[in-house]
């Protein structure tokens, strides 16, 4: 095992591929000489060369439309975006292009891609440089949804979606890339669609994905501490595939679901796994499905009032208490 | 023969290559012929289809301007790769797809090249390099560019050739995608097939240039090219010559022919805010008449010419056949091939 | 009362509101000579000049971006999207500027906008022109978005978003637009935010949007007549604001709800009302809230997969079924 | 003392006026220092406050690029529009906005110009026609085509000014906005302010010709423009013209500036990949030092200058003062005004 962090974790997972396969490229803006501006990437085009880890221009529409054509023809790229509010500027290529052109042409090409970006609030950037989209992405038939909440499952749901031979959108929450953890030296591969119990409970159910995860347990300790409440405490890591197995396992036993994401409130994953569950496994609930959300807004800059209006251990907490009360 | 419109400094490799070039040969000659009759009765077949209601959906087709798919088609090698828009029947055709499989598609039947997926705007025959249709302008250009980097990494010389319109030249995926071609010398030629109109809208009113592709060329560094898009010779000179650059590590072309589309813009359009004259004018300019008449000047003997004619006119009629004879695909085909495990499933 | 087609109450909407307010402008591609590629809004050039209902190039970012900066300096802009696929070329200006600049500058500006949109499945077109994106639009705080399921909404619900304050997104839906029906001659403003409850039932409460709105109807008449199912069917009509109030009195009365929606299954607006009735009327519910979607795929091309994808009539009569059993 | 870069076929009537522009005169001259030195302290005070982690989330200094904001900002009619980026404290600035709703607003405080909710990367005055900071490559581009139309329309006179970056100059909103306001003849100047980076990376190697905004004028039917942006005077003279060409329907313009940011790209970098001499060699070239040098030698009183500068420096500090005194947003401000009735309610 290694400490790493989230963001070095980033560089080594791709680091690991690219040793493995050299059709493995990567290309985006300042990501290659200056190592990304979060420095995710650093070391990169040092141990890889110019051709293969690559600066682009400012220009979304042909780093992801090149990513494409690249995976079409032998390749298996890998693009950043270096916020995730920027696939608005390229979502055509994302949505109609790289996720519909297997299924419309009868399965003749595959997409064997990745694209990263760095997704998320907390670091007091403003409206255009803090959302979380992962579920625009989780709307969208044809793609590969995968968000890690621990410098482990960074590098290794990075290297699985890499050898994925479908294209993978992979978000990276920018409030974790400081956070360290364990990190399997060798190869470490985490296959995707596989949610993670992280805590057993009996009560509730509590699932969340990336930063949220961490408030999601803070938020179970203060339920076992102060209200004697047992929760069990799922992280998704990946919505598409979606590990219903697990969720519903969790559900079936505990018959209370809270749901905890950092996107706004209308039509998030949260809303997705609340009417499967609704769905589902209705007749095995006891109480109402609740979701912590961000409120439907665009999220404000300044430090207090980013902080107030995102999801946060204490809102998970009176979550779970109106429920099982 | 070879003539290409007069452009201001239109200098460089390329208009260098278009004043040296020679009439092809004989053997090219026929074949851009073959292939020019090939398209133009395969989609005036599908206009009869549309009209006996076989066809649903929306169709663009391309009658007029075939010199420019058999003139690339003919001069791309094997393995170089294609991308080409909605209006797309004859790029496909020319890298060697199955008619029966493209018609098939247009009626949406279980023979169709996507065996009903796709539909008239989506033609891809990936394994002979036809690398798919796009139906959102522009979005093909930076796809293109990437298969042309893929080429450049791999060192597999080949090429890829981009088609589009002249109304394409004014979305933002043109631009990216050329300054993106050319800052990585990538092996790509792009084509402006500029037929004068965007839909409905003469290109001249929404366009801040006379010539759509040619006048942006500078703002890439790129040399300035304008040919007679409906001269088969010309366009295949032209492309050998941009083929040639590309593969040979020159980096990418953007060259804009003009040409005509005879009818509407798509199934639905009946075209009729093109002045009469105009039409006229360009239906005298027809890009298979002017090129049989041409070869006929120049001492090919009528029985070549006419035995392609009544070759590509029995494979259409067989295409059709067998089209007509194909059932509707196989109602599961709906929820396969979302994943390159051949599913659809989004959960465990 | 007049007949007018779906698609004649898009122009007779638009000449309406440009008559009583000289400020209200149109442009898009093909809108103004041509009338339109369907035909939508013919003759408003030749009414209200070339000034106000303009030709653009293709260049979807230009035309949205253009909306929103007259928008907000004085103009009331109303600009089409030919196809609502096409949003994806100019996602970042709808998502990211207009949606979240009145909210970002503290109040400052204005965006009173419309976006019109041909929408959904039924023509053929294959899985780039057929896509339904409402959904897309609910998941952006600060987008209202409305999609009508008849002519007289179509005419009264475009008067009420171009006279509406903030951007509105307007679906239409391009197998509605041969539809007829009655639209009033007069002035004809529809409210935003109010669903219609368009069948009275007691056993079943179905919701849909759009085009599935008629699917629903067959739906609540088959199981009337075969099966002695009262089902009360809603025209939820606008998915921003949302109308909980008409949908909820329905759900507590029912006690059963069923959401008919044309996008592909997952995060879609149908998800989002389940999540909302599963946390808010969990206890009024006496069995499990079904959704019926199309698959989570892209829309097949060909007549015979189109249609057996799509849900459908008897979709919904088998989920009632399945429910009310 | 104008000196325009030399540029190839730099012709036209932009050309034409800075050949004939005089020297602004002395009130001019004086408030375009007062510019200079307002964009200055603020920003330097601004980094102070960083460092003293003041100010949270990223922040984008334009230090030494003080002429192109000054000039323009000097050069406006006051019920002009001007856009611009998250590079933007000095656009916003000059047209008049309060510094300490400037200093206010990168320090999260209440009493900032949008209350904490927009940050550093959003500053807007709409009612001095500031409108607006915009955080997303090129997004601006169309929106000031935009404002410029609604002027057209309403034939209200106003021009709309639109700053951005050489590496702007690559994305597809840059070339839709170009081409649709050449097309409209829109009264909206485009200003590209080449700083020769688009963050860490030299311009010259994502762009495919030399000069990113200049070399690309002609794709839309604009005259090439090319100055030193460093140069106040320069830049006044060149924003009188464009703006009176804009104003009396003779459309668009697109200017290159040449300048130069001192540090680096954002509050995260240091600018370490720039070569030590091409920095010096742009800090010789300060547009404020240079120009206070100029205004000495060209006769003007050390006295009014340096009035102007105390009178800045005690407004910074004032501004300072006001902002560290304001509180925090109330929090109940976080969920209000999505919507123009003042509330952020999507249900009833
Ligand atoms: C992004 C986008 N906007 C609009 C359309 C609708 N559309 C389809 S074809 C077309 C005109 C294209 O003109 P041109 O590039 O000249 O090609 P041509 O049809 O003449 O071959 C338009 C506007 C589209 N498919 N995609
Ligand atoms: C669409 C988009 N892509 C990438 C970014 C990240 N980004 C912010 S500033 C910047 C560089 C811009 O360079 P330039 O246009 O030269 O402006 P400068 O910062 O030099 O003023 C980049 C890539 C962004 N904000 N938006
Ligand atoms: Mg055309
Ligand atoms: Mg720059």
């Amino acid at each position: 095992m290694a400490q790493l962090s989230y963001r070095e974790a980033v560089a080594a997972g791709i680091a690991q591929e690219m040793r493995r396969d050299d059709t493995v490229v990567f290309i985006g803006e300042d990501v290659a000489a200056a190592g990304g501006v979060f420095k995710t990437t650093e070391g990169l085009q040092a141990e890889f060369g110019k051709l293969r880890v690559r600066d682009t221009p400012i220009a979304e529409q042909a780093i992801i439309g090149a990513t494409m054509g690249a995976a079409m023809t032998g390749l298996k790229p890998i693009a950043e975006i270096m916020f995730s509010d920027f696939f608005a500027v390229c979502w055509d290529l994302v949505v109609n292009q790289i996720a519909k052109t297997r299924f419309m042409t009868d399965g003749q090409c595959s997409f064997p891609l990745v694209i990263r970006a760095a997704n998320g609030g907390g670091a007091r950037f403003g409206a255009q440089h803090s959302q979380s989209v992962e579920n625009w992405a989780m709307a969208v038939p044809g793609l590969k949804v995968v968000a890690p909440s621990s410098p482990a499952d960074v590098k290794g749901l990075l290297a699985a979606a890499i050898r994925d031979p479908d294209p993978v959108l992979f978000f990276e929450q920018k409030s974790l890339y400081g956070t360290k953890g364990d990190v399997p030296e060798g190869e470490h591969v985490v296959p995707l669609g596989k949610a993670k119990v992280l805590r057993q409970g009996s009560d509730v159910t509590i699932i969340a994905l990336a930063a949220m995860v961490r408030r999601a347990m803070t938020a179970a300790d203060t339920l076992q501490a102060d209200h004697g409440i047992s929760a069990e405490v799922i992280d998704v890591r990946s919505l598409v595939p979606l590990d219903t197995t697990t969720i519903f396992e969790s559900v079936s036993k505990t018959a209370r679901l809270v749901t905890v994401e950092e996107n706004p409130r209308l039509c998030g994953w949260g809303a997705e796994v609340s009417s499967l569950v609704a769905e589902e496994l209705f007749w095995d609930l006891e109480g109402p499905i609740v979701r912590v959300t961000t409120p439907h807004i665009p999220l404000p800059s300044a430090d207090a009032l980013e902080d107030a209006v995102m999801p946060s251990a204490e809102k998970v907490v009176a979550a779970v208490l109106k429920l099982v009360d | 023969m070879i003539r290409a419109l007069p452009l201001n400094n239109q200098t460089g490799q390329l208009a260098a290559a278009i004043e040296n070039a020679t009439t092809p040969n004989t053997e090219t000659r026929l074949q851009l012929y073959r292939q020019m009759q090939a398209c133009r009765m395969m989609e005036q077949r599908a206009y009869d289809l549309f009209m006996q209601n076989l066809i649903k959906g929306t169709s663009h087709l391309a009658l007029g301007q075939e010199a420019v798919a058999a003139g690339f088609g003919t001069a791309m090698r094997e393995d170089d790769y294609s991308f080409c828009t909605y209006r797309g029947h004859n790029h496909t055709l020319v890298r060697g797809a199955s008619m029966t499989g493209i018609l098939g598609e247009l009626m949406g039947r279980e023979c169709g090249l996507l065996r009903g997926k796709g539909g008239s705007m989506h033609l891809m025959d990936a394994k002979r390099g036809a690398m798919g249709s796009y139906a959102i302008i522009g979005a093909h250009m930076p796809i293109a560019a990437g298969a042309a980097w893929s080429a450049q990494y791999r060192e597999s010389g080949q090429v890829a050739v981009c088609f589009f319109g002249d109304g394409t030249t004014n979305i933002g995926a043109f631009h990216e995608s050329l300054n993106f071609a050319a800052i990585w010398d990538l092996p790509v030629v792009y084509v402006c097939e500029n037929n004068l109109y965007m839909e409905y809208t003469p290109i001249g009113e929404v366009t801040a240039v006379p010539n759509p592709g040619a006048d942006r060329a500078s703002a890439y560094g790129l040399e300035p090219v304008l040919i007679d898009g409906n001269d088969a010779d010309l366009v295949y000179n032209v492309a050998v010559a941009a083929l040639q650059k590309a593969r040979t590590g020159d980096g990418p072309s953007l060259i804009e022919v003009q040409t005509y589309r005879h009818g509407g813009h798509s199934r639905a359009d009946p075209g009729k805010y093109r002045p009469d004259e105009e039409v006229a004018a360009w239906m005298k300019r027809d890009p298979v008449i002017t090129y049989r008449q041409r070869l006929l000047d120049d001492g090919i003997e009528v029985a070549a010419i006419e035995a392609i004619e009544a070759e590509q006119a029995a494979r259409v009629d067989a295409a059709e056949e067998t089209a007509r004879n194909s059932g509707p695909p196989p109602l599961e085909i709906a929820e396969i091939d979302v994943w390159a495990d051949g599913s659809s499933t989004w959960r465990n």
